[in-house]
């Protein structure tokens, strides 16, 4: 085994360890918004897209790797976008300002 | 290392801890936000670490630049319009499609490397095994979350589509699967290896996705997105680069218990989703109602207005109906209305209420519905004995005192306590069943009285009728 | 820098994010245990030492090691042995066996 | 990487692993065994590997080798008769000791790496600056964590030492570490900086922790704990050895997550608490007690012994006191015969009751109550409403109400609502006040009455008093 491959290997491991413990319980509520947050994350993909595209020399590769960075780059840029979006619903002040008012009227 | 390799390293290890902390801050609603963006920004700084490497590498063509470039450019300027722009409510089938993309462009890079290196030779085990995996998980997603995406827009049926010889198939995909993976990894490099490879896993996507219920999607979306992750980390390992490797094992392993805890929050397990045939009914079509049994009441808009008009604590108990009539309008009207006559409104929040997670607060939250009047479930179920009238809008299983018996479809799912309340109204068209597929006796309860009604023209009735009983 | 520094830092760095994500909100009554526990883990300080056991050749260097050995030894077999005691008390079943006898007789 | 170097590395990742997963299983009783046996598995793998290295490298003299099987062997011995025999109310200062001698082996390896690079030139940064953390921070936990042992186990006095002049040694300390510092990392070595490094990094471990009280000394154990694992880890750096680096990364973060829990349980801030002077009184000396003040109700064992014999539902509220009068053996035989005769006996455990996290439950574990009679707050508040007679030994500011009202000592902490209950006995010796040395208005509460008595004396003459009641 090469020096390069298991410092390759120990990250991956360490990284795995890091995800299943940064997922702790949950609520139900964040479940969509945390999956699309990570789905985000994984739109790092991206970077390998940007490298590749540097290596092409012939019609096929070009064509691979424009397709590579088209897709990573939407998801990463949308994956960042919508999860903003999501989370936008519960960092919300109260919009309803006729919400707290006082009883009576009735 | 280089010196500006050095720094490239470095930075790549800051980014990938703001993506740790970022999906730790994601944790709880108050920091989730800030926590997105603290990820974006790690993303942010190893984009323009890749470029500089780029730009030191110096090896690309003028036409690898641009077609780069401009890939890039239309991607991003893709997903933020699609991500601006979409409805609160498709936004689970926009996140699919991102799922899919990121798939995708795994499963080019991987066919990128192996094509490169095709000529014919043995490949090493270190790069031919990454390769594969690459390749074979990136396609499966990609295919995969497509259909997830249509199943999820309703463009593809949310039945579990099956059909007779679908095992037969499957079996011989799998085999197929396996040829090119030995192909690959055991034999001199050759085009038509990779090309039945990538060919074989598509189709398994399709195969895996399509005979799961649309109701189940979420967690299948939750899943493949753990896929895509690894599949990146893959990518990493045959392109070499490790912040590919620390986020897509990462999103891996992250994915991976979020996936377990969506199917328990739905009493689920994984194996018995991804196996299928479940959720067939979304109960879209009210016409396989059975008969109304003799012991249930019927009531009418005029009546639940007066009923809330003269309460003093209203609990609303939203469900997948409401989400199906777009509705949720017409319920914060009809809170807002009740609020301004000093009314007590709030909104029991089951967690699995809906079709998506979290999907009753997102419908709630888009009309502007306090985060503090939705209550979870805990808190929601020690309200509902001091709650005059609960108004169940197209809950069903939620509701369903079915759970607490043995030997029923929901049993052991905890529900919301609505039969604790003094009076129950539940908006419904039919008595036709929810997701579980079984009937609820929650509406044959002495206190409960069903209206009939698709939950939009209901609301609308029942809030003319309130406003009457309310100004008088 | 060296590729093996960087390699270094790099799982460093991931085992640091890796520590902080793994405690999460814990009972009070574990607090002893649990730094007792990981009091155990930093006993790995005995593989470092015997590792320059090893490379001693002259008196000073003998001792240091010696000192070394004994000491990591220490924190590795008794931190173990001592978490495990304190934990039996978390596992052990109703010893009162009289404990859940039914009201009456008084 | 030769053969065995790779299995070695692979081998050394999985007792990572194992460590990790280990303490994650820490997190709730149940696994919390078997989590540390896993990490002790990942231990032995990570030796046994290390041997393999060690025999492979064959570079060890024979004294090298004996020397260092007889301190392995010599070390195991010690530690487990120590761990073994150690009563179970001494494992704190147990605990600090292992920590003491971890940062000592880390700080020795320092040294003997800086001595053996030590030929007049000048050192890599790479290697001269985790050389220095190592030495420095495992030579400070080692004293400090000395100082915290004897502190713990009393043989130094668990008061804030102070003297005249604190504040300026401190200074001269901390500019004789830095000048040490600097020497070693920017000039030629130099054994004598390594000397000076060394004794300053001790006595500035002395100094850190005389001042800080004997109750809150097992948070800066914590704190100690997590600078070990970081001293380990920069150990792993000089040796270029990844288990170590893994492992003491791993307890430095894990170990500052839990400190800051620990303060925050105690309602205090790590900085404050470094800050000392707090917790001076651990009230052993019942001689600085106030004047009973006059609308305190005294009563008798004779009179408790009938309350408790009439009682339904009794809950019993430990505090330091009873630790400190040993009189847990008391305790479970009233508990036992009052239950023997159908009452309901509980224990109200606050989180900080005593003087270390757990103290109560290890305590009553030895006595072996059954782990679901021991009440945590939330749910021993809720039962106080039903509770005929609250018996409170020993504990004080767990109780105090003063805690719900702004600008005392302990406002905020949330403590035991014992006032909810229908009559309260309160044994301690005198009206004296506890850790935090504010005065108990619950004493004075019209349902309390005192009765002044060393906790196992008193409760021996209450075990007679109740025995008579119930046998008539
Ligand atoms: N949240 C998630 O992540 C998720 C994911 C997958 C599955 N599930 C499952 O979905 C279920 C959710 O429970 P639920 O109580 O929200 O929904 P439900 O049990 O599926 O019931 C929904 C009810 O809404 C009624 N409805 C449908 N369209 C309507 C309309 N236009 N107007 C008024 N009523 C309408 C239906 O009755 P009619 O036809 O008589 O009108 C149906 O009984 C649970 O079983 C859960 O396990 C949840
Ligand atoms: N658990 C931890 O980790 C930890 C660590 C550090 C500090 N603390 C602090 O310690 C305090 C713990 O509260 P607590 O209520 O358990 O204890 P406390 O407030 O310190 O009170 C203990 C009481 O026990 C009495 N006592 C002492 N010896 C006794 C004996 N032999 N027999 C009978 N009574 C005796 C004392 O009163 P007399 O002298 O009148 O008898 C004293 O008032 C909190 O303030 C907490 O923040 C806790």
């Amino acid at each position: 085994m090469s020096q390069d491959l298991y410092t390759n290997i120990a990250i991956f491991v360490l990284s795995l360890l890091v995800g299943f413990e940064v997922i702790s319980k949950i609520p139900a509520t964040l479940h969509t918004p945390m999956m699309s947050g990570a789905n985000a994350i994984h739109g790092v993909v991206v970077v390998g897209a940007i490298l590749i595209a540097l290596e092409a020399q012939s019609l096929l590769f070009y064509v691979i790797a424009f397709c590579a960075a088209v897709l990573g780059a939407i998801n990463v840029a949308g994956g960042y976008v919508v999860t903003d979006r999501m989370l936008t619903m519960f960092s919300k002040p109260k919009a309803q300002n006729n919400a707290d008012n006082d009883k009576g009227g009735k | 290392m280089t010196p500006l390799m050095s720094i490239v390293s470095l930075v790549y290890l800051v980014s990938a801890a703001c993506y740790v902390v970022g999906l730790h801050m994601m944790r709880t609603p108050k920091t989730a936000r800030n926590g997105n963006r603290l990820s974006a920004v790690g993303m942010v700084l190893a984009v323009i670490m890749t470029f500089l490497v780029a730009i030191n590498k110096n090896s690309a063509t003028l036409t690898g630049w641009l077609l780069m470039l401009v890939g890039v450019v239309l991607g991003v300027g893709y997903g933020v319009i699609k991500a601006r722009t979409v409805k609160m409510t498709d936004m689970p089938q926009l996140v699919s499609l991102f799922n899919a993309v990121g798939g995708g462009a795994a499963a080019a890079i991987g066919m990128f490397d192996y094509l490169s290196a095709t000529n014919g030779s043995y490949l090493q085990y270190s790069f031919s095994i990454p390769v594969v995996l690459d390749l074979i998980i990136g396609a499966v997603t990609f295919s995969g979350s497509l259909i997830a995406t249509g199943k999820l827009a309703g463009k593809i049926s949310g039945k579990p589509i099956s059909f007779p010889g679908a095992k037969l198939l499957n079996a011989i995909i799998v085999l197929v699967m396996v040829a090119a993976v030995v192909l690959m990894i055991g034999f001199r490099t050759n085009s038509w290896s990779l090309v039945l490879a990538l060919v074989a896993s598509l189709v398994f996507g399709i195969l895996m996705t399509i005979p799961i219920g649309g109701a189940d999607m979420p967690v299948v979306v939750s899943l493949l997105n753990a896929f895509t992750g690894l599949a990146v980390a893959m990518a990493g390992f045959v392109i070499d680069n490790q912040v590919l490797i620390i986020a897509g094992a990462l999103v891996g392993a992250a994915g991976t218990i979020l996936t377990l805890q969506m199917a328990a929050a739905m009493n689920r397990s994984v194996a018995n989703i991804i196996a299928g045939g479940f959720g067939t009914g979304d109960s879209g079509d009210s016409s396989v109602a059975d008969d109304v049994p003799v012991n249930v009441k019927e009531t009418s808009a005029d009546d639940i207005g007066v009923q809330l008009a003269y309460a003093n604590n209203v609990m609303i108990v939203p469900g997948y109906g409401l989400a199906a009539a777009q509705a949720q309008h017409e319920v914060a009207e009809l809170a807002t209305l009740l609020i301004e006559h000093g009314i007590n409104v709030n909104y029991a929040i089951h967690p699995v209420a809906g079709r998506m997670p979290g999907h009753m607060n997102v419908l709630l939250a888009e009309v502007n519905v306090p985060y503090d009047e939705m209550k979870q479930l805990e808190e929601a179920n020690s309200m509902f004995e001091n709650t005059d009238v609960s108004l169940v809008i197209g809950a069903n299983d939620v509701t369903n005192p079915a759970a607490r018996k043995k030997g029923t479809a929901i049993t052991g799912m905890p529900i919301l306590d609505v039969d604790k309340s003094k009076s129950i109204v539940v908006i419904k068209r039919s008595m036709s069943t929810g997701y579980a597929g079984i009937q609820n006796e929650l509406f044959s309860d002495d206190k409960a009285s069903m209206f009939f009604a698709d939950a939009k023209k209901g609301l609308q009735e029942i809030i003319a009728s309130s406003k009457e009983y309310l100004d008088q």
